[in-house]
């Protein structure tokens, strides 16, 4: 029985994780917050429910296509929307603000394209369960746990150890010797915040399979994912999955081992001591303002 | 210029609130409007819209009749989002409208918020949710034409005492409804001898639920009892069968024909007791009644309707019909006095009978279960393989 | 003695930024802290306003311990100061920048503000003429309804100044003040310290400008390496052997 | 001299006519029997009470909070149950759960006071979680839990203010009050040590400021401006349920304040207004509503960055440059 609560924990925990690597993506490119990354996993949810189920796609295809329009829509609201206010120089929350009713309209607008309704996501794999120790695990679950762990190692190594993402880098740290380096900054940091979206989104067509496809599916996984961005250090790509693991980890073991009823004030209160005694996060990043 | 062009529309936009706020209400003799308040986005979306779709159903063949009293019926509905404090603006603002009759809401917490205003005013209401809690207020306007759970746990409890089941666990949703149907079933459970072992509650929003399956095992419950609504369904029923609970499971209402589709096999041994089902596909359903509605509700909007709110809220029109019919008048007062003397009304959910002086038409209601993926009676289902191999446990 | 610093020690990690600093400070004069680049001028000035606690030594100023207190507590206890990089309120008109220096100087609490009373009213009144008059002081009397983000280079290190005095302190701590001034504003600096110390405030100025720091200082600290190389008149440190290999560097005698 | 005089003349004629406009509202509206906005000025009316406050702790102090829901709903809950359990008259019920929610925003500031801002975001998304979570599990189930409460009107000396108007009428002398008194603040040395802090934390404690303290003291503020709100809600609904306080009721709060202007008095009451207005006269789209909402929000916030308020700002600058009534040439 543990070890199943602890496995749910850690597929739970990866979605945390991915929706929390957009998170902190983002906070390092732009210094921002963005309200609508849960819903792009909605989003994701919902466009690969289309290509898979209505339009008969391998799930892989579903996969990718559902990644690049994310990219390309991630890429878009930060070119159209969020650079325009930025360089308004305006105060920082209200680009938070924008997010706010790009969370709105996209809630919203996946409603009105596919309906109110729940709808239900064929297996992907023709075996239903995988055994591992004797468990019985939903394979889509372990498949969603090794995507995670898979995309987080390519971020990794896409960062730290390709040109472009050194770019990306240098032009969130300082935008004008990035350019000075013949790097486009802009182009970087949309480029961060299409890879955000993807992965909200590739995080939406893993858990498909696994809850269902439902409107409000994003709602509260999106906010928690902020917390565990902030848990692992905000701005730290290791940080982002190994708080949404940890946070993964706290729900369904107090949810297991103590009260279900209060699980989610367990784990905000445990926050909350967390960002009082340390608010550097697990992985140091500046949170304080001395 | 854009800026301007906005400011300008945004003008627009408050002036034209300005004229909503001068508009009275409309009466007008030879309409009847009927006000649907329904949480048309968000969360509890599917039901309200399912609601709203079938009102509009109704209207439309009671129109093609002649209308009610030979007026023609008219909808009004706003989205009250589920809210207790829209629901209040909602609620008052139909009144502003003028409407003459309320068809919703869905979510007992906005029929809550808004039931004393509806009073005040005195117009004919009918809930479409299944909480006992809003009809035990004593409203006198407020009537219900679909299933009250209180009324309904009873049969499934009873159901347990036959099987000879000894331990039920119950996992919940947090919502007004939920919560009733957890108090009320410990309590009759308490009263057969049966032992609950444990309470596990979820958050609304919530997807996994493995901390409390695994309770919920570790109780070693034979039976559990499931009392949530819309997606949260057949996401704790695969996440109990994934576990290895092969055990019963009741549902507090009906086990919709979408979680049907989305847990698949996890669903065979989920029973319920509910006056009606809900179909995949128009051929599924044998109730020529329910049929007829069926193939009305696709005629017009292109799909069935996947929440049973459609058919709680059609029913209700079937009702505030024989109501103002049975009253001669569309006068609110002497609606609402009608409706306590109806009897025999045809409805989807069988005959409707308000004469209990309970202000609610349903008292009977039949046990459905999941086998094969496909919905059976109770009764049908004895001595199937998997009610020997469930119930040989107990 | 109005400020007496003794064994002041302070280090980050391994490093001694102050080590076992003592100075002794007189009231009514105007002294002046220097030393080469890294010499931990700014650390020793963030000690004694309170940004930085001490590792051990003890500040006492006019007779009352300010080692460890908040930077707010040295405020009201009567040390003023102004920053390396300028630190305005920027959004905040010239005027209500000074109000804000005033901030301890003033009685009214929570409740006489909230309710508008007779006495805060007075109060409120009475400050207005106090901050022109300093504003007067610096010639910036007719900016004072600008925003303070908006005011020239020169404009803005002028009002720090003026926001520092305005809590009307016995001492100042003046942090590379004439950075950035062009030859004249220097000259202004200059009667302007004079002037300063004219209202009985005594001040400790970090400088580079030696030109400057020669012709204004009483009496002269260098620091070295977070250690006190020497102490004494413009004179004394200006034939100081010791002094000066420092400012040549290290280097020249190896 | 003249020229004031007459600017001081225009000024109170102007809030003359303001206040007799507010004050025949009702009457007007009720001749044409339309009580539903009578009852959407009451909400307006709350909701400036409830941003206002909010404003305090971000317009001026500079600490943004995304889980003010948390003490409207403190006010809210608390009003009601200390009514129910224990008698008190209502409108002692409210001050008594406001200053509640002042002391437990006091708690909150205190250790987040050194958070800046996604952190300090999150810690009261944190509290407003934890407050909704106990709401809805109330140990013994004081709190109604997901059956919520029902509540009594306001109760002043023995009126009772059963009707929407009457409600309307209170509901505008307290929001005068409390305007009046943060307008008061603002303009006072509190006001500048919060600008201050806002503007520049460390400079303003190198003035004297005691930062913390004061930062405690806006959230507080804001707390109680946001639970008597919540306790005004309260009463004039006659339920409450947890699901008013949600994550949604925060950003709507937000959102209001944004929309308006941060950093004024009347930010929030132009917010407040609009926004109520707009999603009231957008019901009529049923299930659009919040979606037309978002794109408007949206288009808004791209074509006036810094809320409505810069514009009307901007507009009236306009307007006194072509007069040439003004001396000061305006920096760019």
């Amino acid at each position: 029985m543990l070890f199943q609560v602890i496995v749910s924990g850690f597929v739970i925990g990866c979605v945390y994780g991915l929706i929390a690597l957009g998170y902190s993506l983002i906070y390092k490119a732009s210094g921002l917050m963005n309200f609508a990354q849960g819903d792009v996993l909605t989003l994701g949810c919902f466009l690969g429910y289309t290509f898979y189920t209505l339009l008969g796609l391998p799930y892989w295809l579903s996969l990718i296509i559902t990644a690049a329009i994310a990219f390309f829509f991630g890429m878009g609201e930060e070119r159209f929307i969020i650079r325009k206010l930025q360089n308004k120089n305006v105060l920082t929350v209200y680009v938070v603000l924008a997010t706010i009713s790009i969370q709105y309209i996209l809630q919203n607008s996946i409603q009105a394209i596919w309906g109110p309704n729940m709808l239900s996501y064929p297996r992907v794999f023709p075996w239903n369960n995988v055994t591992i120790f004797g468990v019985n695990i939903q394979t889509e679950s372990v498949f969603c746990i090794i995507m995670s762990f898979i995309l987080m190692m390519l971020l990794q190594v896409f960062m730290n150890h390709t040109k472009f993402g050194t770019a990306m880098r240098a032009s969130a740290l300082d935008a004008k010797a990035a350019k000075a380096c013949g790097i486009n900054p802009s182009f970087a940091t949309g480029v961060t915040w299409g890879i955000a979206a993807a992965l909200a989104a590739t995080a939406g067509i893993l858990l498909g399979p696994i809850y269902g496809v439902f409107i409000m599916l994003g709602q509260t996984i999106g906010r928690k994912g902020f917390a565990a961005a902030i848990m692992g250090g905000y701005g730290n790509v290791i940080g982002a999955i190994v708080g949404g693991v940890l946070l993964g980890l706290i729900e369904t073991m107090s949810a297991a081992y103590w009260s279900s009823t209060y699980k989610d004030m367990i784990a905000y209160g445990l926050l909350l001591i967390f960002l009082y005694v340390k608010p550097t996060g697990i992985f140091n990043e500046k949170a304080l303002n001395r | 210029m854009k800026r301007k062009m906005l400011l300008v529309s945004l003008a627009i936009l408050l002036i034209a609130s300005v004229s909503l706020f001068a508009n009275g209400s409309s009466e007008s003799s030879d309409t009847y409007v009927i006000g649907v308040p329904q949480p048309l986005t968000g969360t509890n979306a599917q039901p309200g819209a399912c609601a709203l779709n079938a009102v509009k159903v109704a209207a439309k063949q009671f129109n093609d009749a002649g209308g009610i009293l030979g007026k023609t019926v008219e909808i009004i509905s706003y989205d009250d989002q589920g809210s207790p404090e829209e629901s209040v603006r909602v609620a008052q603002r139909l009144v502003s409208d003028g409407v003459d009759a309320i068809i919703g809401s869905c979510i007992s917490s906005a029929v809550l918020s808004a039931g004393q205003i509806y009073e005040n005013n005195q117009i004919p209401t009918f809930g479409t949710g299944t909480s006992p809690t809003w009809m035990a207020q004593g409203w006198e306007y407020l009537f219900r034409a679909c299933q009250n759970n209180d009324f309904a746990l009873p049969l499934v409890v009873d159901k347990l005492t036959e099987l000879g089941v000894e331990r039920v666990a119950i996992f919940a949703g947090q919502d007004d409804a939920a919560v009733a149907g957890v108090n009320t079933f410990t309590e009759l459970a308490n009263q057969a001898g049966i032992t609950v072992t444990t309470t596990e509650y979820y958050v609304e929003g919530n997807t996994d639920f493995s901390g409390q399956v695994a309770r919920i095992i570790n109780s070693n419950a034979q039976v559990v009892f499931i009392s949530t609504f819309g997606p949260t369904q057949p996401l704790i029923a695969r996440q109990l069968r994934q576990f290895g609970f092969n055990g019963l499971c009741f549902t507090k209402d009906i086990y919709q024909v979408d979680a049907l589709q989305v847990a698949g096999a996890a669903s065979n041994g989920i029973a319920f007791a509910y006056p009606y089902l809900t179909y995949a596909s128009i051929d599924d359903c044998k109730d020529p009644f329910i049929k007829q509605f069926l193939e009305a509700y696709y005629e017009m909007f292109g799909e069935l309707p996947v929440s049973d709110c459609a058919y709680r809220a059609y029913d209700s029109m079937l009702v505030l019909k024989a109501a103002v019919e049975a009253a001669g008048t569309t006068e609110k007062t002497a609606v609402a006095e009608a409706v306590n003397t109806l009897s025999g009304v045809q409805t989807l959910a069988g005959m409707q009978d308000f004469t209990y002086g309970d202000r609610e038409g349903l008292h009977s209601f039949n046990i459905f279960v999941i086998d094969n993926e496909q919905y059976i009676t109770f009764d049908e289902w004895v001595g199937s393989p998997l009610y020997n191999e469930i119930v040989s446990q107990y | 003695m109005l400020l007496e610093i003794k064994n002041l020690c302070l280090s980050f990690g391994g490093l001694k930024a102050t080590n076992d600093v003592s100075i002794a400070m007189e009231e009514g004069k105007v002294y002046a802290l220097i030393g080469p680049n890294g010499a931990g001028k700014t650390t020793f000035f963030n000690l004694i306003s309170g940004v930085y606690k001490p590792d051990s030594g003890t500040i006492t100023f006019d007779g009352q311990r300010l080692d460890g207190k908040r930077p707010y507590q040295v405020n009201e206890a009567g040390i003023a100061r102004t920053y390396q990089v300028i630190n305005l309120f920027k959004k905040m008109t010239v005027l209500d920048n000074v109000k804000v220096g005033m901030h301890t100087k003033l009685k009214s609490g929570f409740i006489q503000s909230m309710f508008h009373t007779k006495s805060q009213q007075a109060e409120e009144a009475a400050i207005i003429d106090k901050a022109m008059d300093l504003l007067a002081f610096v010639g910036l009397k007719n900016h004072m309804n600008d925003l303070a983000g908006d005011l020239s280079y020169g404009q803005q290190r002028l009002l720090e100044i003026v926001r520092a005095m305005a809590s009307e302190p016995k001492l100042i701590l003046l942090d590379e003040p004439a950075a950035g001034m062009n030859s004249t504003e220097k000259v202004e600096l200059n009667v302007l310290i004079r002037k300063i110390l004219a209202r009985g405030i005594t001040v400790l100025l970090v400088e580079h400008d030696m030109k400057l720091v020669m012709n204004i200082a009483d009496h002269i600290f260098v620091l070295n390496h977070g250690q006190k190389l020497a102490e004494g008149s413009p004179l004394e440190i200006q034939n100081n052997p010791k002094v000066i290999e420092a400012y040549l560097g290290g280097g020249a005698k190896k | 001299m003249k020229s004031l005089a007459k600017k001081q003349n225009n000024k109170l004629i102007t809030s003359i006519a303001v206040a007799a406009i507010l004050l025949l509202l009702p009457i007007i509206l009720s001749v044409t029997g339309n009580s539903y906005s009578i009852l959407v000025l009451g909400f307006i009316i709350i909701y400036i009470i409830a941003v206002s406050g909010l404003d305090v702790n971000f317009g001026y102090c500079g600490q943004i909070s995304m889980g003010h829901a948390a003490y409207y709903c403190i006010g809210a809950y608390g009003s009601v149950m200390l009514h129910h359990y224990f008698g008190i008259p209502v409108i002692i019920t409210m001050i008594l759960a406001s200053i509640l929610a002042a002391v437990l925003g006091a708690i909150v500031a205190f250790p987040a006071s050194k958070l800046v801002f996604h952190f300090l975001s999150l810690s009261t998304i944190a509290f407003a979680e934890i407050v909704y979570t106990l709401v809805l599990n109330s140990p013994g189930k004081i709190t109604g839990n997901a059956v919520g409460m029902f509540t009594d009107p306001i109760n002043i000396f023995g009126y009772t203010l059963r009707s929407n108007t009457a409600f309307y009428y209170f509901g505008l002398v307290v929001c005068a009050v409390f305007l009046l008194v943060k307008w008061f603040l603002v303009k006072s040395k509190i006001g500048r040590a919060w600008i201050a802090i806002r503007e520049n934390e460390d400079a303003a404690e190198g003035m004297g400021v005691n930062v913390v303290k004061y930062k405690v003291m806006a959230f507080a503020f804001s707390a109680f401006y946001t639970g008597f709100a919540g306790a005004m809600y309260a009463h004039l609904v006659n339920y409450i349920g947890p699901d008013t306080f949600t994550m949604k009721q925060s950003v709507m709060f937000i959102t209001m304040m944004l929309f308006g202007g941060t950093g004024s008095i009347l930010g929030p009451i132009i917010g407040s207004m609009f926004i109520l207005l707009m999603t009231e006269s957008l019901r009529v789209l049923e299930q659009y509503q919040m979606l037309v909402f978002g794109v408007i929000l949206l288009a808004v916030v791209l074509a006036f960055p810094g809320g409505i308020l810069g514009v009307v700002k901007d507009v009236i600058k306009k307007i006194k440059l072509k007069k040439g009534g003004v001396k000061n040439v305006v920096r760019n």
